[in-house]
């Protein structure tokens, strides 16, 4: 494990610490890993789309946040693999008694990649912006608790106090995801309001700095952005020798998955991440000749899930939808689904058998939250048929399945058809529902077609989509589980929570929201589950493993199942192997 | 050792059925250098295909058998690379359709020149000078540069058959062989072009082979003339070839006293031309004032050389362009003032046959269809009796009506020209106009109609006018001449009368080479 | 020559046979997963059994997966399933209305005869292929028409009336060209009610395409409008009082039979890969139905490409059929020109 | 000339039609940019408000389009939503590595088409004629994805190409030579790809075009002078059958932009195939729209360019050399 001080160095500097800045003795640096890495080289990945932006208020998407998170730092960080907060920009901080005030005391001595000093005015600046409505980043509602946003106050150059209107049992995770500006770069920009257009990828690269292991070096249209060593980093290894060993990080832009595999295969690239299944099974046939690092990392957060309309139809004129919702909204046409559905066949065909089946929404990756006694009923057609039967449906003698009133239950499942795995399912499915007599229509969309049925005009009759991401605390999934949250798919825009069980999820997730014993938190999470999985507002499918490879000789390369391949990137380095020179 | 032989020359097309009689069947025929041989017959007798054969331009579909020997070397069965020196420097060709044989987006000058540097190593500026020769041998005299430069659709139809010609013999060839060089020409153009032969023959001692369906063409061109039929030579009647067919007087019209079936009052017709990127189109004046009357069953001659509007005002008196004023009346209705069912009634009254009988007939209708086309159109009767008046009006026509299903694509020329007659009857018309109807068929077809046309005329009643740049054609079948000259009428009178004057007048206006007005 | 034109006609007309009658020549229904057998491979067919003893009927073994890879199977000798003739199998309709359950062959039992091997879901793909074919022909032909029809309308109407009408149909047709068609695939389909039946949506795209490909061939059209119109025995017609509709009919219309011809050999192929860019943008023929433009969507994905050769059928049968039918436009061209002076 | 302005007049009034298309039909297309922010937990309601508000997307089309149309008009072609800069920056980089594709494909597509095309029209029924027949009916069933992927195949089991993309990421520090050899050993395949999609079509209408041209009687006529075989087709049937040729050739510059869409996708190479279908996906309408009008720009320029090659090549039609009876 590595190895965790607080300690201010005053070593002398030790080699040739290739062209970064040695330590200077007033930096107080985290010490970090073996001290066994080799400075140099340069580690290239393909992501699947472009950045869109390298401003940290802007970035919404995906591709843009893995790309900012190398140049950036956090005050605080939790370490993906054990879930646990470390001290990053703040050595260390202490909350106040009645638990809303945190108070952190910032490393001294410490420079942005551009080489200005960084002190509690650049974070009084960064919490500053983020507060804005006019700027309106997505980090905003993290900092609003309780329905208020949080105060922040400068107590000396390097030290920041920092009030929540409530106890928040997340807060330590608040500080994670929140990237400190330079206030010397960024505020004229503030200032004027312009900030919007601020960082963009056609940015130089002296106008952006930041405190990550890298600097923007380089960017070309198109193809790729380069960042290179920032010299300034404030983390050094047990030998003393300042992070980061990489000189340089390469991400390059690929159309689509199967040009990012070729590319892995071919050493164009040398880190591969969210490989499908499929592509994973051809990398393994390759293995013994190319000598790739490939890791299953067991099953990640996302979950996916067939979800029925059960929404307030009032003004929108869909009869046929309100019809039909009679079946959805009944508890036993739901299970009886659930329980036709053949999970097993959707984890070995759709995932090659690298998946999880779900009954419950905590997927087996998130150790620490899941709720194990969740009952998890292997497929049965016949109780299917029984439960169905119990709520007066019947068969005709053609096999067709027909409610009380007569009428063939006919629906159609909408999916994305960007997403192959979700329409491999829902043809799954399909298949399985024609054996209770259910005539299913799978209906592939484009993706925003899809979104603004199931989020706007309610024109839809079933849908299969995923949540998660990279946090396991509960709070994530916040905006699902209560009845006015955003998320809440099945039935949105409830002022109060319609059914009973919602209630209680309700005041479920409000109280451990506030509640900062672990213990305490899980038994209420569990309750959440264990009522979830009852009353399948979610009928919950499978939830895919994680699946990275690396080149052979890529040391320290230890991919966490919740975060991005590369977040342990500062520790990288190329071990001295036989393979064809580097380029 | 003579210049060209031909042995037992056989040439059929494959996919015809074994029986069917060869294109050219077992010809045998000798000629010797200097020598001016002429073959003559009807269309559709295989004179084109002979002179094919020779050079070896027949499509990849004819299979040629026997011997053609060219000044000793036997020609039949060499490769089209082998063949390639001999083409325009042994042998050279002169085509018939002057209008389609020049390439149009290139100028004329150049195509010589292009012969020239195909056949000798000369350099552009050499294969120049010797094209720019080869223009003033074939005649032309003023402004040969221009000519060079120009493109062939801006050069007239003897300017064009003489370009043909300046090619056949820019190479100085031992034979060349004209197949109907004289075929589309007005009269005096035709003379032109058969004194540049001559001239040709008698400077540079060039053999030629005239193949044309014209006895005045042959009895001027060639020493000796080989007559075909069916693919066969045929020996050739000694003086038939040389004086022409003698018709019928014509019926004298009937007294001036019945009222005129076709009356044409000070007609005009501007054209103006839309030039494609001119802004201001220019008007071309076709028809300035025309004054003309018929009375019914006359057969009136309209001359004049191409250009001068003869067929725009048959098109007026037809009603298929209005004029711009004066008005044209066909018994006694005026077309300008007609509509619906009346201007029916006029169209049928006067029927326009046209020159290229190909193209005034649709090739893939049946020749029943073709003639039954207006009864179907006016709906007139059932479809029973648009056949049998079809037939009845084919057999009028003496056409075989065994043959009435075939697609008319498959008729000899002459045989769509009665087509077309027979189609114009089937709505009963008073006036027939011949615009330039007969001057494409050979001297025995044409005589053939001319005679039909004589007999329709007394059983039917029917008046002609006929329009053809032939003073010799008209002179015989027309009572009554007019000559037209850029659009106005510069003689009128009884034929015979009006022809010797033509004569007589040397510089008569449309003869534009005065010195060559001698004919053979 | 007539050999080979026999040949041609013999062979296109076999396949057209085989899928409009896909029903009873495939074994399979084409939506009947066989989960246990994702992408095997094209069943071998013995004559000699491991003992080595010959058997006039040929058989095949069953199949069991190899427990170490995911998509390797087995041949269990010890079955030994024989192929029967006029077997019964899954429902189909020959012609709607007409419902039976006789298939050319099959084999009984636990085991499966997959000729062309199977798809993901364990689905037979030589059903799929002939099935599959039937609609693809179908959408093909159906654009083609469709845009053929409105290319004609236009192009005749453009050639024949000429002046301003002409340039505006024809800049019109320019306009069609540019216009990105992406995104007004994604509006129609999109905007469309989401109960429509799978292969309805499909049909309907496919109306679009045809209607949207008018632009090509109405240029050519109008051309040889512009030329048939000044022909002399249209002259002629006219000078009869033949009406314009007549004109059309019989002298105008016949002409342009032959460039519609050539042009429908070039579109027939050219709307059966649209629709493969249709499943690309997800906007093809949904599942169970199969179509050759899904079966090709789904031979686009890198690990099916490299792995399992079977998948290319449907990319054959395309070749095949275009073949084929660029083959028999240019014979029926030929034959029509050497009429037409 | 008269004839210059009226087409520019009527290329105007194309791309205003255009632009007009292209908005209505992207507000017939339900969803809009900021849906994917909607299934973000993290994100709020009123978050994404306030971006509809900031992009827009709040106001009705009529008045969105004549606000875009204003600024299209001073050359400001609107922002994108996604890249949070001017439209028109972004369009030109990536419309220069399309055009880097797609020319030279054209060129040699044609360099390759007309002498395969004249000699088949040469030799109808000869076997190179049945060959290129198979060939060209093969290839026009090829899809262009399939095709793509399965260079990149090739690429990968050979070794010889590089895998995707447009330049190496350690090109910046070589000089022009070494860079121009990096984006040329890239550039192969999708060049490739490209020709073998765009060959078919321009090959199958030279051979028939030729065909017909050899069946004109100036052809007969010069052959009958001795006029040698290659000279007849390239100097006399060839320019006989410019015609049709010019203005497929007009069309194939039209496309220019679009031909090489999905292989630009599936070989990521950077041109406006990605940023487009990336745009459509998004809904990015201000950058789908200037994409959309720069591909008509081409269009009409392709048109024009094809009518006045014909003006050089055909004297008949040309203005001024009016026939002199």
């Amino acid at each position: 494990m590595r190895i965790l001080v607080a300690l201010t160095l005053c070593l002398m500097p030790l080699g040739a610490a290739s062209q970064s800045a040695a330590p200077a003795v007033s930096e107080e640096l985290l010490i970090e890993g073996q001290g066994a890495g080799r400075h140099g080289g340069r580690l290239v990945m393909a992501l699947r789309a472009e950045p869109r932006t390298l401003n940290p208020a802007l970035a919404t998407d995906s591709p843009s946040r893995e790309v900012i998170g190398r140049m950036t730092a956090d005050l605080i960080h939790v370490n993906r693999a054990s879930q646990v907060p470390e001290p990053a920009l703040a050595k260390s901080w202490s909350r106040s008694a009645d638990g809303r005030a945190y108070t952190l005391r910032l490393r001294r001595g410490l420079r942005f990649s551009d080489g200005h000093p960084f002190d509690a005015d650049d974070v009084m600046f960064t919490f500053a912006v983020l507060l804005d409505e006019r700027v309106a980043a997505s980090q905003r509602d993290l900092l609003m608790v309780g329905g208020k946003p949080a105060i922040v106050a400068k107590v000396d150059s390097h030290t920041v106090r920092v009030t929540l209107a409530q106890p928040s049992a997340a807060a330590e995770r608040m500080f994670d995801s929140i990237a400190i500006l330079p206030k010397h770069q960024l505020e004229t920009a503030f200032r004027q309001g312009t900030l919007a257009t601020a960082w963009t990828l056609a940015t130089p690269p002296a106008a952006i700095a930041g405190l990550g292991p890298f600097r923007l070096k380089e960017y070309v249209a198109g193809q790729r952005i380069v960042l290179e060593r920032n010299p300034y980093y404030w983390k050094a290894d047990a030998a003393a020798r300042r992070l980061p060993y990489l000189d340089e990080l390469v991400f390059l832009f690929t159309g689509n998955e199967d040009a990012q595999v070729i590319r892995f295969q071919s050493g164009e690239s040398d880190v591969i991440a969210r490989v499908s299944p499929e592509n994973f099974a051809v990398l393994a046939r390759d293995q013994p000749v190319k000598k790739f690092q490939l890791r299953d990392l067991g099953p990640s957060l996302d979950y996916n899930f067939l979800v029925f309309n059960q929404n307030d139809l009032a003004g929108k004129n869909l009869p046929a939808i309100a019809r039909k919702q009679r079946w959805f909204s009944d508890l036993n046409f739901r299970t009886a689904v659930s329980r036709a559905i053949d999970r097993e066949g959707i984890v070995r065909l759709v995932y090659r058998g690298r998946a999880a089946a779900l009954w419950g929404n905590v997927s087996p990756g998130n150790s620490r939250w899941l709720n194990t006694a969740i009952p998890r009923p292997p497929r049965s057609v016949e109780e299917a048929r029984a439960l169905l039967k119990a709520s007066g449906f019947s068969w005709r003698p053609d096999g067709a399945l027909v409610d009380g009133g007569g009428e063939r239950v006919q629906f159609t499942i909408a999916t994305s058809s960007s997403n192959a795995q979700r329409t491999e399912m829902a043809t799954l499915i399909q298949a399985d529902l024609k054996e209770i007599g259910m005539d299913v229509r799978v209906v592939p969309l484009e993706f925003r077609a899809l979104l603004d049925r199931v989020v706007q005009t309610f024109d839809y009759e079933a849908t299969i989509q995923a949540f998660g991401g990279g946090d396991a605390d509960p709070n994530s999934e916040i905006h699902v589980w209560l009845s006015r949250g955003g998320n809440h798919w099945w039935r949105l825009g409830q002022k109060t929570p319609q059914t009973t069980w919602e209630a209680e999820i309700d005041r479920l997730m409000e109280r451990q929201l506030v509640t900062l014993d672990y213990a305490e938190r899980k038994r209420l999470y569990d309750r959440v589950q264990q009522i979830v999985a009852e009353q399948l507002p979610f009928i919950f499918l499978a939830s895919p493993h994680v699946l990275v490879g690396a080149r052979g000789d890529l040391a320290n390369f230890q991919p966490a199942a919740l975060d991005h391949p590369l977040w342990n990137a500062d520790h990288l380095f190329f071990r001295p192997q036989l393979t064809t020179g580097r380029r | 050792m003579a210049l060209l032989e031909l042995a037992r020359l056989t040439v059929r097309y494959l996919p015809a059925p074994e029986y069917a009689q060869p294109a050219v069947d077992d010809v045998t025929l000798c000629l010797d250098e200097g020598e001016r041989v002429g073959v003559t017959g009807p269309s559709g007798c295989g004179k084109t295909t002979l002179a094919l054969a020779v050079l070896g331009l027949l499509p990849a579909t004819a299979e040629v058998s026997g011997s053609i020997r060219f000044s000793g070397r036997e020609l039949a069965g060499l490769s089209d690379a082998d063949l390639r020196p001999i083409r325009g420097a042994g042998v050279s060709i002169v085509f018939q359709e002057s209008a389609v044989a020049l390439n149009p987006l290139m100028p004329v000058g150049a195509q010589i020149a292009e012969v020239v540097r195909a056949h000798s190593s000369d350099g552009r500026a050499g294969a120049r000078d010797r094209a720019l020769a080869a223009l003033e041998d074939v005649g032309f005299d003023r402004d040969i540069s221009r000519i060079y430069d120009a493109y062939p659709h801006q050069l007239s139809g003897g300017q064009r058959q003489r370009i043909l010609i300046a090619q056949a013999m820019v190479c100085k060839p031992a034979l060349v062989i004209a197949d109907e060089p004289t075929a589309s020409l007005d009269w005096t153009a035709r003379a032109d072009i058969l004194r540049v032969i001559r001239h040709l023959n008698e400077r540079h001692g060039t053999a030629f082979l005239v193949i044309s369906h014209s006895a005045e063409v042959l009895a001027a061109a060639a020493d000796r003339i080989v007559g075909m039929r069916n693919g066969r030579v045929v020996p050739v009647p000694a003086q038939a070839s040389a004086e022409p067919v003698v018709f019928p007087a014509s019926l004298p019209s009937r007294g001036a006293g019945d009222a005129p079936l076709l009356e044409v009052r000070q007609l005009t017709k501007t054209f103006r031309q839309r030039r494609f990127l001119a802004r201001r189109g220019h008007e071309v004046e076709v028809l300035r004032g025309i004054d003309l009357s018929m009375p019914p069953g006359q057969t009136l001659g309209l001359a004049g050389e191409s250009g001068c509007g003869k067929s725009t005002l048959a098109r007026c008196i037809a009603g298929f362009e209005a004029a711009d004023s004066g008005d044209v009346r066909v018994a006694g209705s005026n077309a300008a003032t007609l509509r619906g069912r009346e201007l029916l009634r006029y169209r049928n009254s006067a029927q326009l046959i046209f020159q290229d009988s190909a193209a005034a007939l649709n090739p893939r209708f049946s020749a029943v269809d073709v003639v039954a086309e207006p009864l179907v159109i006016q709906g007139i009767g059932t479809r029973h009796d648009h056949r049998s008046r079809a037939l009845d009006l084919m057999e009028r026509v003496q056409l075989p009506t065994d043959r009435a299903d075939a697609r008319c694509g498959e008729f000899s020329g002459g045989q769509r020209q009665r087509l077309a007659i027979a189609r114009a009857l089937a709505v009963q018309p008073r006036l027939l106009i011949l615009d330039e109807a007969l001057s494409g068929l050979d001297l025995v077809t044409r005589t053939h109609i001319l005679g039909l046309l004589r007999e329709l005329q007394q059983t039917h009643g029917l008046t002609y006018l006929c329009i053809s740049h032939d003073l010799d054609l008209l002179a015989q079948f027309a009572s009554d001449l007019v000559v037209l000259h850029r659009g106005r009428i510069v003689s009128s009178g009884p034929a015979v009368s009006c022809l010797e004057r033509q004569v007589a007048q040397a510089q008569t206006p449309f003869a534009p080479t005065a010195r060559l007005v001698a004919a053979g | 020559m007539t050999s080979r034109r026999g040949l041609l006609f013999g062979t296109l007309a076999a396949i057209h046979a085989l899928i409009l009658f896909a029903g009873f020549f495939a074994p399979y229904d084409p939506a009947e997963q066989a989960r246990v057998i994702p992408y095997a491979p094209p069943s071998r067919v013995h004559f000699v059994d491991v003992e080595g003893r010959f058997h006039w009927r040929p058989f095949v073994y069953a199949w069991t997966p190899d427990p170490a890879a995911y998509d390797r199977y087995l041949e269990d000798p010890t079955s030994r399933f024989p192929l029967q003739l006029f077997v019964r199998g899954a429902e189909y309709s020959v012609v709607p209305g007409i419902v039976t359950n006789v298939h050319l062959f099959g084999v009984a039992g636990p085991a499966r005869v997959a000729l062309l091997g199977t798809d993901g879901y364990g689905r037979d793909v030589l059903s799929r292929l002939l099935h599959g074919g039937r609609l693809s022909l179908i959408a093909g032909l159906l654009a083609t028409v469709c845009s053929l029809i409105a290319a004609a309308l236009i192009g005749t109407l453009a050639g024949f009336s000429g002046g301003t009408v002409d340039q505006i149909l024809m800049r019109t047709a320019d306009l069609f060209m540019a216009i990105p068609w992406l995104y007004l695939l994604f509006a129609v389909r999109a905007a469309l009610p989401l109960q429509m039946d799978a292969r309805d949506t499909f049909l309907l795209l496919v109306v679009v395409l045809g209607v949207i490909g008018w632009a090509r061939p109405a240029r050519l059209i109008r051309g040889i409008v512009l030329s048939a119109r000044e022909r002399t025995y249209v002259l002629a017609a006219r000078g009869f009082g033949a009406p314009r509709r007549y004109l059309l009919r019989r002298h105008v219309l016949p002409q342009t039979a032959g460039a519609m011809l050539t042009q429908a050999a070039l579109l027939v192929p050219h709307y059966v890969l649209a629709e493969v860019t249709l499943s690309f943008l997800g906007l093809g023929v949904g599942e169970p139905v199969p179509s050759w433009g899904n079966m090709l969507g789904a031979l686009q994905q890198y690990h099916v490409l490299t792995s399992y050769w079977w998948m290319f059928a449907p990319a054959v049968a395309l070749i095949v059929v275009t073949f084929g039918y660029h083959l028999l436009t240019s014979y029926v061209h030929e034959r029509m020109r050497v009429v037409a002076i | 000339m008269g004839y210059i302005t009226r087409r520019l007049a009527y290329s105007l009034f194309t791309l205003l039609t255009v632009s007009i298309l292209s908005f209505s039909f992207l507000e017939l297309a339900p969803g809009e940019f900021v849906d994917d922010m909607r299934v973000d937990p993290t994100v709020a309601p009123e978050t994404i408000e306030e971006l509809r508000r900031q992009y827009g997307l709040t106001e009705s089309l009529p008045v969105r389009y004549f606000r875009w149309l204003r600024g299209a008009a001073g050359g400001d072609f609107g922002y994108s939503f996604a890249y949070h800069t001017p439209v028109s920056s972004l369009i030109w980089d990536r419309a220069r590595n399309t055009l880097l594709l797609t020319v030279p494909a054209l060129a040699i597509g044609w360099l390759i088409a007309l002498p395969i095309g004249i000699w088949t029209a040469s030799r109808p029924g000869g076997w190179t004629d049945r060959a290129s027949d198979a060939g060209t009916s093969a290839l026009l069933t090829v899809p262009d994805v399939l095709l793509a992927l399965l260079l990149l195949l090739l690429a990968l089991r050979t070794g010889w190409f590089p895998t995707g993309g447009m330049t190496s990421p350690g090109a910046a520090d070589l000089n022009l030579f070494g860079r121009a050899k990096d984006v040329a050993a890239h550039a192969f395949l999708p060049l490739m790809a490209l020709v073998v999609s765009t060959l078919p079509l321009i090959l199958r209408h030279v051979r028939a075009s030729l065909i017909e041209a050899l069946e004109a009687p100036a052809i007969q006529a010069a052959r009958g002078h001795g006029i040698p075989r290659v000279r007849l087709l390239y100097r006399y049937a060839l320019p006989m059958a410019s015609n049709p040729l010019l203005s497929l050739a007009g069309l194939s510059i039209a496309s220019l932009l679009s031909a090489s869409f999905l292989i630009e996708v599936v070989m990521s190479w950077p041109g406006l195939g990605p940023l487009l279908l990336d745009a459509i996906m998004a809904r990015d309408l201000y950058l789908i729209v200037a994409a959309s009008l720069f591909s008509t720009l081409f269009l009409v320029f392709g048109n024009l360019a094809a009518d006045l090659a014909l003006f050089a090549v055909d004297p008949r039609i040309r203005p001024g050399q009016g026939a002199r009876a």
